[in-house]
């Protein structure tokens, strides 16, 4: 246990290293920093002297050392745009990112798994053809325009949630939560539908197929013979064995609602890390970029350690005997 | 009937079954071994059907598989007609794969589901290049196809069209297509119904009386073995435990563990012999039991078979590796 | 308790004024910041710190300062802050150097005096001292903010975070890129004649234009600007909001490269069209401004024969545009031995100017009508200037810029875009197509001394006549400003897209 | 050694499939049979886009500004040359779907293309030969998997304009589309075919092939890679559906191919900026086209996923 | 007939397939005494564990029983509600399946699925149904069960495994169990471990066994009579020994010559020629005419009824006219 979680701690070590080296070298390509930072009529020497201070003069090896030993000192340096920490800006900005992700996970969980469990029940009713046909529609629209048709519905035609922002929220001094306020919480409705909605999709077959495949096992076949309740073999027996999988991937779902807050926090003016990465990516902001990129991997790494950890408390062959993942 | 066409000496083969490195230091474990097959020996002679039998995981598919050369063996040697098989050079090497082939198991995984037969019957002599049969290899596929008892036309079809036992044929053709002295037969039966095992045990046997082959015949189902085998070798955790004449052995057992073998087996007849209940399950071959690795499951066991290895002794014309034979207290 | 929500499309980056030159940065800091002077909502220069002042000699200059002027912190305004304050804008790091020559000295006189001495006459000199406000120097010196939160700045200062100028409006909570509060003063020298009624002042990005139309539309945003051209109507029908409309003095137009030999992106080998003037005439007759006008810009701009708006030059009206004439533009290519046009390649903004990429498509299009086929190459700002600005090392053929000169004056326009250049930058620095005519030139060095005004129009005027006669640009309009303001607010507009809080009325 | 086919007796390709379960299960189910020819209309229309299309909105020289923002021909103001209207260049919107289709398809399949090559050869590698070239791999698939496609295609495309800042555009958008969708999904593939592998590898025939001294390479190419198909099948056309999408979304955030020859995505975009001020049709009209088109493709790929999933039978 | 715990009579399963109506088990009618064994043989496909699955009314849709009637002690059960017939199962029929391996959920312990299953059926309370529990893993040989009851299936070898299952299969002490293949996956050296544990639990507890295999020698050695299945048809039904020693339908005995036997030497083994045919398409009249060496005209036309003969149930038209069973 304790090596898997070593050999997972060393394995996103390497990942987040090679993350950043790839994001740095891309960096190199994506735009001169210096002509975002300086007003049009900075002079070409003024310009240099400015790239030279920044060190993007330095060869790539040294730029990268320098962002990797600050970085591992938590010292992600200074926004280019607003002149102010890294670590601070992401700061501020983690919570509603994190919270819109929350709540589209959530959303997608509490939704998808009831739906999936229903169609995989209920092969033949109607319901489940619908709910199989409109979740489809549900992921052949791409999300923004899912965003902005439930902005013109809800908040300009019918002016019942806001179209932006967060609403008012509570600051608790080391995160800011829109869930203490009305504001705040209906702020967070269409952006999570908006992001939710593919995932929930997603889960929602996922569940279905693994469900099927579950209840063709012999296991339950066996706990019907033996007289178990409907209810006990579905939720008791199948249910437990079609978690193992669908922790996986839920899991590595999560990882990329994360990244596609990017599109509804651009939609809905959310302000999280992703709309703060799209400026920093139009603005050449190269150490928000990199913090971004390096957080995503963080969370992505940390978030297979914990669907890792899941797996074992739900796996007893994982947990005694003592098999590996 | 006494020239030994494959022989086998002091084979074994290890798996390293450990767990990542980072484990082993943390949890204070060391590198496991799984010794599937144990300082193996014996020989095929020419013509013959040797078997070999046991339970599951004692080793017999280990045993094929380092024969035909899919796995390399840890220690020892296999001669085929007396040339070692590990020091061939490739050349001489591929000359030498033509002459031994293989039919598996599982009818349904043995033939490649994409392909037509005719075509997987053919891929050993197109590989192979056999003596410019390459240009005549569709009028060859025909021949086998007929050998084995199918229609020629069935080449076109895919596998999925045919039964289990047809399936088996199919395997039996392209095994033969090689024109091989010797094959390899990992329970090729096992996987068929009754009526159709007694089919391809004919057919085997036909063809062995045709083409001379010899086979090395695997299964743990000691009625067919007996009904198939020249000479049997019992295995057990990866140790060849008897090795007798196939008469002899089932007259005439030796081994503890043949014995229970023997009487474990429901058999149409009855056998006169008083059913013997038995004890235990074949223990794990990650750590096999000390000394004589059926102590476990014998009654005959003292103290010497808990700590020192038998080695097969010849006892008249059959070997077996047990100190109570040798001991006189079985 | 009146409180007045508005969102603009780009972000508030730094609080600390002369971090960075750019007009909404500017703009919104001079609602706390003042400077020695101001400008009205007719743009013309008015006092504000500085009661008045006078040309003593010609490179001296006095600036008398308001007296019983205090900062949001309470500290008094004098004139060491004056001094304080364009030291710390000609510092390392400022964004805002060109405001003051650097070799002009200031001189306390007393308390409230100051005296500007200048190595040779200039009669713009305070025409951009509007933008950069004075700053308290106790305060600065007392929170480390002596030096200007640099674009290289590792660490963020105090000024860059927290605000204190004598403005009418104070900063409650600034949180970057997100939202902005602003609180009214009122210790405000001139509340007597305060001419606004907000408390509150909420300011939020809203960078996505549906959604910030959809935040106006909604209720939730008071005022918000700019509002694409398209959605004015909507604005207009929605019942509770307006759009406040007005032209703009950003000139936009299309510049050539006039300097390779060689185009850089074209078919066109071993010689450069654009160099041919009946080549850049071709061009100019091919574009169908009025079409423009009306069908990208919706009648929201005005088509422009000079790359100044007329507000910033009086004699406009005596150059006129060439005629739309696609007949003409072949003539004219045939002529020059394009018979069947050429290809070449065209960079445009795509989210820097009003429809700009539109602007740019609709150009490519009337272009292939005479036969030039145009390879678009449409890109964020952030990429478009790395490439074509002198740090791209002017990487382009043919493209779309648009200007308003800081200072409200042509010679800003004539050195900047007209004037000759190197390949380093040096002399027309955003010239970019390098354009070149060393009598317009020479104009323009007359301009920047000339003290008198006629005759300095006058030589404008032949500038631009020559710049208009050889077609070296071709203009296209002053793109129109379109502000969506709810019914319950009533604001003013300044042509240089400024808001300033203390226009802002609670009907 | 050509091989022969001797199909004389051996019934007829199209009678094989009519013959096939997947045949049957195609035919029981309705929707999959509309999805089928929704798909194969649109795949159609846009193949033959310059056939059909009313007029050509990537020739420049046709367009007239003048002609820009008419209403599709049955609303007031309608023209009845352009049955859906014309964007804000005057391009008609029948006209622009139909090139812009091609456009999207073009790079889906594309994407998927490369994606498919890049995860089927990958994965095949990473199962077969296993050990540390297995780990190596799947390493490089977790750290690529970090990067969801968005960002990628961010990146990319930042990095392809800001290095070949003069290429043309119109010409780089698309293979800057191509990899970085495709990079995105190439590690579902190699998981996937990495998987199968694994089982196959095991399975008696490779056994067979190797026993006969076959080279890795040729039993890879020959025996594993046409079994280890059937998922990749039905991968692939999901990812289809998925990466038009993928394409529109970074079109969106204005990565996407350039308006001069618009895609369904870049035509959504153009047409959001004049949802509010009424004209609806720019936008609505492709994006209907595009989930029609999606929706087509993911219940095609649901029903292959069902019908090839023997045990869902 | 009123002794019998098990009376099947002319049960027929069918399953609508694309290619037309499949019919698993035709007109199959055998009965099972109070404590009797019956074997069912036949080669794979011949509708054994369907009509185990018809007794137990868990035959997957589309599959269903077509006709016939299936009686438990004198109560028809094959028309009971999905509800009633839950409660038949495991209280009065159990079941044990083929794979020990697959026929326990993984993520349960033994004692939970043990005490589920006996809670569902017997009114006790947890702490009786445990030591229940624990008590009928001793009585299957499981060596200290108190200590193990609490580990999950695959801390168990395989035959531990089948013990395990042969235990909630009797949970509720069942009249009637069902055996599918109950030692096919196991090694020979356990398989006679668990038939004797299942015949040695049946008959410590009257209950009655119906076990399917198609090895002969298991049969041979367990059961009392055995009905020999073909094609979905009874071929012989009989007592052991006569349809052994001396079998009189043609596929009878052939399959009884195909068995090599390990006391005598035989060179040949006798084969019946060709294989079963595909349910889908079964020849007209006798399914075993094509391959039967004795076939006449006849048995190309007319289906054979089954017949009592002797003592045994043939379907074979050698047999001529017999009695109707
Ligand atoms: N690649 C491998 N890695 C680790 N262990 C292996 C490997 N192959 C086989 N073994 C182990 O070696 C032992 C012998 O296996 P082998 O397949 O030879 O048995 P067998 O006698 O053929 O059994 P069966 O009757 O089930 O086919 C088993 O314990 C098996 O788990
Ligand atoms: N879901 C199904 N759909 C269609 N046919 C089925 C289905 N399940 C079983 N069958 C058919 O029913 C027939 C009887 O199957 P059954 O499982 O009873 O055979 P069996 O005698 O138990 O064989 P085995 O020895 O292989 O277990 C088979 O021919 C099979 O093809
Ligand atoms: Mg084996
Ligand atoms: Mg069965």
């Amino acid at each position: 246990m304790l090596a898997f979680v070593i050999r997972r701690l060393v394995q996103s070590v390497v990942v987040m290293l090679v993350v950043s080296l790839i994001a740095f070298v891309m960096f190199r390509f994506i735009g001169d920093p210096v002509d975002q930072m300086v007003g049009l009529e900075t002079t070409l020497e003024e310009r240099a002297q400015l790239r030279e201070q920044l060190g993007l003069n330095d060869p790539l090896p040294v730029q990268f050392w320098h962002f990797v030993s600050k970085a591992a000192q938590g010292n992600l340096g200074i926004s280019y745009q607003f002149k102010r920490p890294v670590a601070q800006m992401i700061g501020e900005r983690l919570p509603a990112t994190l919270e819109l992700s929350f709540v589209s996970a959530v959303f997608a969980l509490v939704a998808g798994i009831p739906m999936g469990v229903y169609t995989a029940l209920r092969r033949e009713s109607w319901l489940s053809k619908m709910f199989l046909t409109v979740s489809l529609v549900g992921i052949s629209l791409p999300t923004f325009l899912i965003g902005i048709l439930l902005i013109f519905i809800f908040s300009v035609n019918l002016q019942w949630l806001p179209s932006f922002g967060r609403g008012q929220v509570v600051d608790l001094g080391w995160w800011t939560t829109g869930f203490l306020t009305a504001s705040g919480l209906k702020a967070l409705i269409l952006p999570s539908i908006t992001l939710g909605l593919f995932q929930m999709t997603l889960i929602m077959r996922l569940v279905r197929s693994e469900m099927l495949e579950v209840l063709r096992t012999d296991y339950i076949k066996f706990a019907r013979a033996r007289g178990l309740k409907n209810r006990a073999v579905h939720f008791g027996h199948a249910l437990k064995n079609t978690m193992v999988p669908v922790i996986t991937i839920t899991g590595l779902q999560l990882g990329s609602i994360i990244a596609f807050a990017i599109i509804t926090e651009t939609v809905f003016q959310w302000p999280g890390m992703g709309l703060l990465f799209l400026q920093a990516v139009q603005n050449v902001d190269i150490p928000i970029m990199a913090a971004y990129l390096l957080l995503i991997a963080f969370l992505f790494v940390v978030i297979n350690l914990i669907v890792d950890l899941l797996y074992v408390v739900v796996d007893p062959r994982i947990r005694i005997g003592g098999a590996e993942a | 009937m006494t020239e030994a066409l494959v022989s086998v000496e002091n084979l074994s083969r290890v798996f390293d079954v450990s767990k990542p490195w980072l484990n082993r230091v943390l949890e204070r474990d060391e590198k496991k071994f799984l010794v599937a097959v144990n300082d193996v020996t014996f020989e095929i002679r020419r013509g013959e059907t040797f078997a070999l039998v046991g339970e599951s995981g004692s080793g017999k598919s280990t045993i094929a598989k380092l024969i035909v050369g899919l796995l390399n063996p840890s220690d020892g040697q296999i001669r085929f007609d007396g040339k070692s098989v590990a020091t061939q050079s490739s050349a001489s090497m591929r000359q030498l794969r033509s002459r031994f082939q293989m039919i598996f198991q599982d009818p349904f995984a043995s033939l490649n589901p994409r392909w037509r037969v005719k075509d997987i019957i053919a891929e050993p002599i197109r590989t192979f290049g056999l003596n410019g049969e390459t240009v005549r290899w569709e009028k060859r596929v025909d021949e086998l196809l007929e050998t084995v008892g199918l229609s020629s036309g069935d080449g076109a079809k895919f596998p999925h069209e045919f039964s289990g036992g047809q399936r088996q044929r199919i395997a039996i053709a392209r095994a033969l297509s090689a024109k091989p002295e010797f094959i390899v037969c990992d329970e090729p039966t096992s996987a068929l119904d009754v009526s159709v095992q007694a089919q391809i045990l004919n057919l085997m046997r036909d063809l062995q009386d045709e083409f001379g082959l010899t086979y090395l015949f695997i299964s743990h189902d000691l009625s067919v073995v007996r009904h198939m085998a020249t000479r049997i070798g019992v295995l057990y955790l990866g140790r060849l435990v008897e090795v007798a004449e196939g008469k002899t052995l089932f007259r005439d057992p030796q081994h503890p563990y043949t014995r229970m073998l023997l009487d474990s087996v429901p058999d149409l007849e009855m056998t006169g012999r008083a059913r013997k209940m038995v004890e235990g399950e074949i223990p794990n071959p990650i750590d096999p039991p000390s000394g004589c690795a059926f102590h476990p499951r014998c009654s005959l066991a003292n103290d010497r078979c808990r700590t020192e290895m038998p080695e097969l002794q010849p006892y008249g014309s059959t070997e077996a590796a047990c100190f109570a034979v040798e001991e006189g207290r079985a | 308790e009146n409180t007045f929500k508005f969102a603009f499309q780009g972000t508030l980056k730094s609080l600390d004024p002369y971090s960075l030159n750019e007009t909404f940065t500017l703009g919104t800091l001079n609602n706390v910041y003042e400077g020695l002077t101001r400008r009205g909502a007719d743009l013309q220069i008015m006092p504000a710190l500085a009661e008045r002042w006078e040309v003593i000699e010609p490179t001296r200059w006095r600036f008398h300062l308001r007296k019983g002027v205090k900062f949001h912190n309470g500290n008094d305004f004098t004139a060491a802050d004056v001094v304080f304050s364009a030291d710390r804008v000609r510092s390392e790091g400022s964004d805002l150097k060109t405001r003051i020559p650097a070799d002009a000295k200031f001189e306390i006189v007393d308390d409230h005096t100051v005296d500007v001495v200048l190595t040779s006459p200039n009669p713009i000199l305070h025409f951009e001292w509007d933008t950069w406000g004075i700053v308290d120097k106790e305060w600065s010196e007392a929170n480390d903010s002596v030096r200007v939160t640099s674009a290289s700045d590792q660490s963020a200062t105090t000024i860059s975070l927290q605000a204190n100028g004598t403005g009418p409006f104070k900063i409650e909570s600034h949180d970057a890129g997100v939202k902005t509060t602003f609180t009214s003063n009122a210790d405000w020298w001139d509340a007597a004649n305060k001419n606004y009624n907000v408390d509150t002042v909420e300011f939020s990005t809203i960078s996505s234009d549906a959604t910030r139309v959809a935040a106006l539309l909604s209720g939730e945003m008071d005022m918000v600007y700019p509002i694409p051209v398209q959605d004015i109507k909507r604005v207009n029908d929605n019942g509770a909001t307006s759009a406040l409309t007005g032209p703009e003095l950003r000139t936009i137009f299309l510049g050539m490269d006039q300097r390779r030999d060689e185009l850089l992106y074209s078919d066109v080998k071993g010689k450069n069209p654009f160099k041919d003037q009946r080549v850049r005439e071709a061009f100019y007759h091919a574009i169908d401004i009025e079409a423009i006008k009306a069908k990208v810009m919706r009648d929201l701009s005005t088509p422009s024969a000079i790359m100044i708006s007329p507000f910033m030059f009086d004699n406009a009206a005596k150059i006129s545009r060439l005629d739309y004439d696609p007949d003409a533009a072949k003539a004219l290519l045939k002529e020059a031995g394009y018979e069947n046009g050429f290809e070449v390649g065209m960079d445009c903004p795509n989210d820097r100017y009003v429809n700009d990429e539109a602007i740019c498509q609709a150009v490519v299009a009337m272009l292939a009508r005479i036969g030039v086929k145009v390879n678009l190459n449409a890109q964020p700002k952030a990429q478009y200037f790395a490439k074509v600005l002198a740090s791209g090392g002017f990487d382009t053929s043919f493209y779309l810029l648009g200007w308003t000169p800081g200072s409200f004056d042509s010679w800003n326009v004539l050195s900047n875009l007209i004037g000759c250049r190197d390949d380093a930058g040096n002399g027309g620095m955003f010239n970019l197509g390098g354009y070149c005519n060393e009598d317009v030139d020479a104009l323009t060095a007359q301009v920047l001394v000339e003290n008198d005004p006629d005759k300095r129009l006058d030589l404008i005027t032949q500038a631009y006549q020559i710049v208009a006669g050889e077609s070296g640009y071709i203009p296209l309009h002053q793109q129109g400003l379109a502000w969506g303001v709810s019914d319950g607010f009533k604001v003013t507009q300044r042509a240089d897209n400024t808001l300033m809080l203390y226009h802002v009325n609670k009907n | 050694m050509s091989v022969q086919s001797q199909d004389a007796q051996r019934p007829g390709f199209w009678t094989r499939i009519t013959d096939s379960d997947i045949w049957y299960s195609f035919k029981r189910s309705k929707i999959t049979i509309v999805a089928a020819i929704v798909t194969l209309i649109i795949f159609l229309s846009a193949l033959f886009a310059p056939l059909i299309a009313p007029h050509d909105p990537f020739d420049l020289a046709t367009l007239s500004l003048l002609d820009s923002l008419t209403p599709p021909a049955w609303e007031e103001g309608g023209d009845p040359r352009f049955l859906l209207g014309t964007d804000d260049q005057g391009r008609g919107i029948l006209s622009t779907i139909l090139y812009g289709s091609r456009i999207s398809l073009a790079v889906g399949f594309a994407s998927v293309v490369f994606a498919a090559v890049l995860g089927i050869s990958l994965g095949l590698l990473a199962g077969y030969a296993g050990g540390r070239t297995d780990s190596i791999i799947m390493r490089i698939a977790d750290i690529q998997l970090t990067f969801p496609a968005i960002l990628i295609a961010l990146l990319i495309d930042g990095s392809v304009r800001g290095a070949l800042g003069g290429i043309d555009r119109e010409q780089s958008a698309f293979y800057v589309l191509v990899v970085s969708i495709g990079l995105s999904f190439w590690v579902q593939y190699a998981r996937t075919v990495r998987s199968s592998t694994l089982v196959e590898k095991n399975k008696e025939y490779v056994q067979a092939a190797r026993l006969i001294g076959l080279h890795p390479i040729k039993i890879m190419a020959r025996h594993v890679l046409p079994n280890v198909m059937g998922p990749v099948l039905v991968i692939a056309t999901i990812n289809l559906a998925l990466a038009i999408i993928t394409e529109a979304t970074l079109s969106f955030l204005g990565v996407g191919i350039p308006p001069t020859q618009p895609s369904l995505g870049t035509m959504i975009r153009i047409g959001n900026d004049f949802l509010f001020s009424g004209e609806w049709w720019i936008t609505i009209f492709p994006g209907i086209t595009l989930a029609v088109l999606v929706l087509a493709v993911n219940l095609l790929g649901d029903w292959l996923r069902d019908a090839l999933n023997p045990r869902l039978r | 007939m009123s002794d019998a715990v098990l009376s099947i009579r002319d049960l027929v399963v069918e399953f609508p397939t694309r290619k037309g109506v499949l019919t698993a088990v035709d007109r199959v009618s055998f009965e099972i005494g109070r404590g009797e064994v019956l074997g069912v043989v036949g080669e794979s496909g011949a509708g054994k564990s369907m009509t185990g699955s018809a007794i137990i009314g868990l035959i997957e849709p589309p599959g269903h029983i077509a006709g016939g009637s299936i009686h438990l002690a004198g109560e028809r059960i094959d028309n009971l509600s999905p509800d009633a017939m839950r409660k038949v199962r495991g209280r009065r029929i159990g079941m044990v399946f083929q794979d020990p391996l697959t026929s326990l959920n993984p993520l349960y312990t033994i004692a939970e699925q043990l005490i589920e299953t006996i809670k569902t059926h017997l009114d006790l309370n947890e702490r009786e149904a445990r030591d229940r529990a624990i008590g009928l893993l001793d009585e299957v040989g499981i060596p200290a069960a108190k200590r193990r009851i609490d580990d999950y299936p695959h801390q168990f070898s395989g035959g531990m495994r089948q013990r395990v299952v042969i235990a909630l299969a009797l949970c509720a002490e069942p009249e009637l169990v069902i055996a599918d293949e109950p030692t096919t996956a196991l090694d020979v050296s356990v398989q006679s471990q668990i038939i004797d544990v299942l015949k040695r639990m049946c008959s410590e507890h009257g209950t009655s066994v119906m076990l399917i295999t198609h090895d002969m020698g298991v049969i041979a050695e367990a059961a009392d009579r055995v009905a020999v299945l073909y094609a979905g048809r009874v071929a012989e039904i009989g007592p052991v020994k006569d349809v052994i020693q001396d079998a009189r339908h043609p596929y009878t005995e052939g399959l009884m010559g195909s068995i090599p036997t390990l006391l005598h030497d035989s060179e040949r083994l006798t084969q019946i020629p060709g294989s079963m045919p595909r349910l889908t398409d079964i020849p007209p009249g006798c399914a075993f005419s094509p391959r039967c060496p004795k076939a006449f005209d006849r048995c190309f036309v007319d289906q054979p009824p089954c017949l009592k003969h002797e003592g045994r149930d043939i379907a074979c038209l050698l047999y001529g006219e017999g009695d109707r069973p």
